[in-house]
């Protein structure tokens, strides 16, 4: 399935992109993520714990599972103000 | 004047003020956060703002519904700059008005406070030892 | 800009927010009191203050002196006006600055608080009923 | 002794003017003063429960004695803001 994934902050710098559509297994929970893209987007693994997620523009748990067409924010500590 | 507003123009902090105030509005309260020459431990010469913009206004819609149902006002405006700030630039406007101070003030402190809970923003200060993403966590 | 004053003048809130802010200020707050179209009871068309001005100096100057002794605030300043204010018009602006966020609420509450406490400030409301000289006291 | 005695909102209104000075006996203390006027302004001794007094711009107990040369304000209930 394809899943949108917004990048901000270290992350977006360290990517040297914010926007990127992955093909990931069915199944997949917002949690799995940084691990499925380490390839490809090294440091996202080791920055998991620090990760809030958004789902089509509405914060859920870390365990939400993911469907074809979503829109996946991975959030680093907010920072706002 | 949009009341909501994400923008990488500067704030106009008394336009906001007017344009949330009724003839009922006994009380405007006014909260600028602006860009500090220091940090813990640093001197800051800019900060660059970044959001996820769409998500923004989800949240500042969602907080301002909020603050409307608890707090009895008669409005609220948020403006959120992004961006390169330099210091002494506004980051962020609050504007509320209502009949009576102590709601204004309530509200006008609620809305910030949520702000820096939920609002997708970050920033990064920049000053003589270099960048580095803001991390308020404990 | 004097950050003290009683004037007859309308008032300026952006530049009295602009006075009190310095490069180390993270957060202005500022409070409007407005003239409102009622009262409990009745309209209101304009409102008319008087006040004792050289005891209001006076206090003003105290309250601003105690404020800055008990908040962690840069600066405050208290604009108040008199005469005859029409709905929708400023009858106080205190702006506060201050390095973080609740000091500046805190302080700005507790100053218009000793305001209504303690300034020799009076109003008279008139409207459709007549002219009635307020008297809050419960 | 000489006081200056000041009057504001309604009872200046009633008074038509503000500023007064008055010859009072030695020994008069503030809460004596609307009494000691109301021959001359109308109104003054009923409102006495409602006053908060000022000597030379600082508010005091009611009981406080004047002295020659004093400003004495009869400061009806405060409504800045």
């Amino acid at each position: 399935m394809h899943v949108r994934i917004r990048l901000f902050a270290a992350h977006r710098e360290a990517a040297g992109q914010d926007d990127y559509v992955a093909d990931l297994p069915a199944g997949t929970r917002a949690h799995d993520v940084p691990r499925l893209l380490e390839a490809r987007f090294p440091g996202l693994s080791a920055a998991a714990p620090s990760f809030a997620y958004a789902v089509n523009r509405k914060q859920v748990p870390a365990d939400t599972e993911l469907r074809d067409g979503d829109e996946l924010a991975l959030l680093p500590p907010l920072a706002g103000g | 004047m949009r009341l909501l507003a994400l923008t990488r123009d500067p704030l106009d902090e008394p336009g906001l003020a007017a344009a949330v105030a009724r003839p009922s509005s006994g009380a405007v309260v006014t909260f600028v956060g602006r860009v500090r020459d220091h940090a813990p431990g640093h001197a800051v010469e800019y900060l660059e703002y970044e959001a996820y913009p769409e998500m923004v206004d989800a949240v500042f819609g969602e907080i301002a519904d909020e603050t409307r149902e608890r707090f009895a006002i008669d409005e609220v405006g948020i403006h959120h700059r992004c961006g390169r700030l330099a210091v002494g630039e506004a980051s962020v406007v609050i504007a509320v008005a209502a009949a009576h101070r102590g709601p204004a003030f309530e509200a006008c402190r609620y809305v910030i406070e949520q702000i820096k809970l939920r609002a997708p923003i970050w920033k990064k200060e920049v000053g003589p030892q270099g960048a580095v993403w803001v991390d308020t966590r404990p």
